[in-house]
């Protein structure tokens, strides 16, 4: 039983954090994050320069990393400065190029940007519920594709003979919605008629599911980082901020709060360490779901215990409040997953 | 007991729907739906309509040209308002100054400000928080210190709503340090053409500019334009804070919230199943609705005490924590039905083939996240708490 | 629109408030609910002698009640005193021999007690659900019958043509098993094989559920009282009690949960003033799932904000703190009647 | 990271199971997962196997005859014995006293003491709480006067758990009233049948008993009987409280707790449907399950910290709060998926034909009142936010 990081995912983690902490500070963040397009392509080199993009696949493959703590050894840093980077969408296809037998390093080096298509607009979270029918060329739709405004490529899902296949298709090819979204990066809408797609594989549910919880896992583990970020600030904040002739942190009221707040962040990090262990599907659902609501507190608090302040754009705490609690609707919210866990029991 | 307005005051309720469905302009009740901010101009138009009518100062003794209406009333008004999508009153002038003018102020200063908050000809703002003053008002540094038949300003306040509209500023400002705190406070008019007065937007979390920080250099503010006497305007701040807390449940905004939200919920789908049909989110949505009809009930309960009694009890600000809980909840709940939807910025959602949801939608996780703000200005919750810790346990 | 109560009612409520703190001291409850029979036969005489049977039917009925505001005010006052007193039954069985036209004078007396019988083990809350058979004789099971202990006549459910109808059945005649709750009172087993039984309503839906209602209402305003009595010990306490030098009332995060407390008890007596006022399905059950949640958490924070002493036998809270929890679980528990009014949205 | 334990724990794992597998007799086995109190024979019987394996006193070195295990191992024997249904180790002179006799006792004491607790011969007590000293502690007031070779002993405890049958109370009892609080304060060992004691049970909220006061008038303690210096039992109390707080989570009680409801609801019919299957029941008890399963991997976290240096930390506070939190919510589902048998006073149910429930869930309302106990006791959940206020966050 060890709950240190190994030395090599620390020095990972060291070195993202140290290049983020230097190029997005939150004032170059804030600039990048909420214009289009809703990223920074230096930065984005910068980031693939460092190799993070080889944690997520194994040797196997090509990569370095590819277990659970890789994705929680660089989505933690993430979740602390708040990178608008379009990384979800590489930890999520990495291990769908690995199944496809297809080259993965123009994902290593960060030349081409992937992005999973999955979610359709009447059916969200579930990749099984989709309608887009597959074969040569694809026609449906799908939405909320984070990363896919500076996609070079879309992984998508289609259904075949029943089974639920996968397809890669050239943004270049593709009609491209892109849209900024209010915690800061961006998304895709994908408008397919006829366009021609590439059969990565055939029976691809399995593989889908798994790659969407690692994309689960990842935004925990942001989640996390960030987490830790805003109980930091509001830490000192109410160390320094005085109302009626004395620090607001000796008001016992909000001590308790803060003790409740620190508590149930370490319980979203103890679950997220378990998800990123055992890698299923049911763990991580518990995960996702105690995770989003843990957030959503920390943000709302967060901001309560501030005060004003908390709600202003100039104020750091705004955005990562934002983030913390948007993240919940991406890949299932809190309450698909709570129903995915329920329905284990039947 | 009994539940139901009196004939009177149905016969009131009914007038009150009848002039909205008359007078209510279509395309500003669509932009208050939609949840975007309602602009200069439109607030203005409403202002107008209402003064038409001679239900723009409702608060306001006939004398000076209101209705003045009684709690219930008001309540009435408050709830018709809100479900027909009328843009709120602004309260600056018409709440809050004109009240404190009618009973601390001059003859002269009735008779010249009254009449131009009615027409709207004085746009008002607030001038009472500061950086190191807001739930803890008494702290207030902003000076003024006379200067012949002057006194000359300097200082700063802050969440100044709407102050980048306004001609006039009402402010707390500081005419003696060498008391406590409270004491040494004047309550001063002060015109924002003035010069040395410079007003900075203050954005806030979800993009919106409607507060400012409001910076006096050096301002020079006629003596005429005291209210009340020098040095105890803390008895004119505790009036406009104590007076007006009819209609802080929010009753109406929250029915409105949650028919949307339950709308919304009648027309989603995910994964062919309506979204109202799954049984988690339809428990969620049901314990919130308790709590709304619970607080509409609470709230009447306060209405005929307030009104049995001619004021408003402390009772009060429970009602104002229940109520930005309520709210809050409805606001949470509305963002998360839409789903993965939600996140779009506002103003750069995806038009035509490519929507992500119906443009009415587009403000939904804005409106989260700028309501945020209704737990914490106007006295946090946390105040709250304090003053019924006192005024109501006496612990 | 007026809060206040009539003057006949507050009368009712006053002596009945009277006769209840002269002879229902917590110490003689405490004897009298606890033990078989779970209750004070010379008690439930002073309570009919007092009249407040009367309150359970519209004058139409020779009673002089019968309003949603009548069960309020006797409730309240019965809460406030923890009276074990098998009021319940008698208060939902009114409507329903008014209904089937039977003569109430030996409700009104005291002299019958009537007991509801719907539930069935596998169908708790739900008449619809059970599956007793009706006719002359009933054959079948009925559970958790309040006050059936001492009742002297059951009116039971079973299915008849497929309807529902209502049947009276004597207590002598029948197979009774009588049992104490945790919470004092006391409730019985009904075990019908070949009972002869008389029909009383036909098509007996509507009044049962209607009657159904009534209980919960009349459970929601006992609740009231029991709950106004715990916030008013609980401040006493933290007024007196003095740890750590002071009282412990000073403590701030004590003071806010207080205020938290007085807030939802505040909203538990609106939505039964409601329930009182409209008497319809749908808001009996928003009213008894609130009251439900309230009452429980009330109940676990005056036992908590107490310390140890809220948890001892001879403290009084104790027992209004197991009144509160447990009477969630009658006529159907928070989550039953939240998940009826969540199908009222389908 | 590695969750596992490493092939040596898991061995002591397996060895463990086998142990309960073979050892803990069944019948006593049905009583604890009955919910029912234990009786003094069964923890006796219970001790004297443990002993007989020579795991009874697990925190004790070698050389007063125990295994001295770790953090580690004493938490996986805590997880497999609640899961097997074992009675509970009586921690008063096992954790307790022991560790105390054996830092500050002398070596007449450890030789006399510690023998006598292995071997079952004296069941001792705690006296710390008094009527005005839970939480406030070092507020005691029980006074003991040196008189010769005696201290008499005048004072009253309370919450003494299962005092009722004990042979010995160790007790702290106000030597010197001069100074601070803290100081004056000593820790003495009395025999149970010195005349002067006298135990009245303290009845609990669900009818039992387990915990009493104890009353001392005049009662003559020999000088010998105290442990460590006089005035200075603090730093004895200081020592007990802190340093036995791994399994404060209670999480293998979590796991037996979550496994019963689950299983509950697999066999409970409402109106046709199983209760597992109801959307609602099943998210609620999901939601706990997460909480629990998080709380699992936050405990390992602790005890690898605990291993490492050798101590627990003050985030143990935190495993205290939400691990009764934990406990308190399954015992609240548990209570609520029996519906309205839940209500049946135990021992009263009625069997056979007109059985509500099975004997099993007798208990289930009642522990649900007990176990409030656990959040208040030991510390309750504010006292541990104000010392993570204090230690953590530094407020």
């Amino acid at each position: 039983m060890n709950f240190e990081m190994t030395d090599d995912r620390r020095m990972l983690a060291d070195s993202l954090g140290k290049l983020l902490s230097g190029r997005y500070g939150i004032e170059h963040r804030t600039r990048v994050a909420y214009a289009a397009p809703y990223h920074d392509p230096e930065g984005w080199e910068a980031l693939a320069e460092l190799g993070i993009l080889y944690a997520f696949a194994p040797e196997e493959a090509g990569g370095m990393g590819g277990a659970g703590f890789d994705l929680l050894a660089v989505f933690e840093q993430l979740g602390a400065a708040l990178c608008p980077e379009p990384l979800l969408g590489a930890a999520m296809a990495a291990p769908l190029l690995a199944a496809a037998g297809d080259d993965l390093e123009p994902l290593f080096s960060g030349a081409a940007r992937y992005a999973l298509a999955v979610d359709e607009p009447e059916a969200p979270w579930d990749p099984q519920a989709g309608t887009t029918e597959g074969g040569d060329r694809l026609t449906g739709r799908k939405t909320a594709i984070y990363g896919g405004q500076v996609a070079t490529e879309f992984l998508v899902t289609a259904r075949k003979a029943g089974r639920l296949a996968l397809y890669a298709v050239k943004a270049e090819e593709a009609a491209v919605t892109p849209w900024g979204m209010i915690d800061g990066g961006g998304a895709a809408e994908l408008m397919l008629d006829g366009t021609p797609a590439r059969l990565l594989i055939e029976d691809a549910g399995e593989a889908v599911a798994s790659a969407l919880d690692r994309g689960r896992l990842a935004l925990c583990a942001e989640a996390v980082g960030a987490m830790d970020w805003c109980y930091a600030t509001t830490l000192d904040y109410l160390k320094s901020r005085k109302q009626f002739g004395r620090e607001i942190g000796k008001f016992q009221a909000l001590q308790h709060r803060m003790v409740e707040m620190k508590t149930a962040i370490e319980q979203a990090r103890s679950i997220t360490i378990l998800a990123a262990d055992r890698m299923d599907g049911r763990t991580t659902a518990m995960a996702k779901s105690l995770v989003g609501r843990v957030a959503r507190k920390v943000s709302e608090e967060a901001i309560q215990l501030h005060g004003g302040i908390g709600m202003t754009w100039e104020y750091p705490l705004s955005h990562y409040a934002k983030r913390l609690v948007m993240l919940d609707a991406q890949l299932g919210d809190a309450d698909f997953h709570t129903a995915r866990v329920a329905a284990t029991y039947a | 007991m009994d539940l139901s307005y009196s004939p009177q005051e149905q016969a009131f309720q009914a007038e009150v729907r009848q002039f909205l469905a008359d007078e209510l302009p279509g395309d500003i009740a669509e932009r208050v739906k939609a949840g975007g901010e309602v602009s200069k101009e439109d607030t203005e138009r409403w202002h107008a309509i209402l003064q038409s009518r001679g239900w723009l100062a409702q608060t306001w003794p006939e004398a000076y040209g209101g209705p003045e209406w009684g709690p219930v009333e008001r309540h009435i008004f408050d709830e018709e308002a809100a479900r027909a999508y009328a843009p709120r009153i602004l309260p600056f002038g018409l709440q809050m100054l004109g009240p404190v003018l009618i009973k601390f102020g001059s003859d002269e200063q009735k008779a010249h400000y009254l009449p131009r908050i009615l027409n709207g000809t004085d746009w008002w703002c607030q001038g009472y928080s500061e950086p190191g003053a807001g739930s803890d008002l008494a702290s207030l540094k902003t000076r003024a210190v006379r200067d012949g038949d002057h006194y000359v300003v300097n200082g700063q306040k802050t969440w100044t709503t709407l102050g980048q509209y306004a001609d006039w500023i009402f402010c707390l400002v500081r005419t003696d340090a060498s008391g406590k705190p409270q004491e040494g406070i004047s309550f001063l008019l002060i015109d924002m053409k003035t010069p040395g007065i410079e007003v900075r937007p203050i954005r806030l979390i979800e993009g919106g500019h409607e507060v400012n920080e409001v910076f006096f250099t050096d301002v020079r503010v006629p003596v005429e334009n005291l209210v009340w006497k020098e040095n105890d305007g803390w008895t004119v701040a505790k009036y406009l804070l104590t007076h007006e807390r009819t209609g802080i449940a929010g009753v109406g905004f929250s029915i409105a919230a949650f028919e949307r939200v339950k709308a919304l919920a009648e027309r989603t789908t995910r994964g062919g199943k309506r979204l109202i049909d799954d049984p988690l989110f339809a428990a969620r949505l049901a314990e919130v609705e308790m709590d709304l009809e619970a607080m509409k009930i609470f709230n009447l309960r306060m209405l005929a005490e307030a009104q049995r009694v001619g004021h408003p009890g402390v009772e009060t600000s429970m009602l104002k924590i229940r109520g930005t809980e309520v709210r809050q909840a409805l606001n949470d709940l509305y963002r998360r039905a839409l789903g993965p939807a939600a996140a779009v910025m506002p103003g750069e959602a995806p038009a035509g083939n490519a929507a992500l949801l119906a443009p009415e939608d587009e403000g939904a996780a804005a409106s989260y996240f700028n309501n945020r703000k209704i737990s914490i200005f106007g006295g946090s919750n946390e105040i709250q708490k304090n003053i019924l810790t006192k005024a109501m346990l006496e612990l």
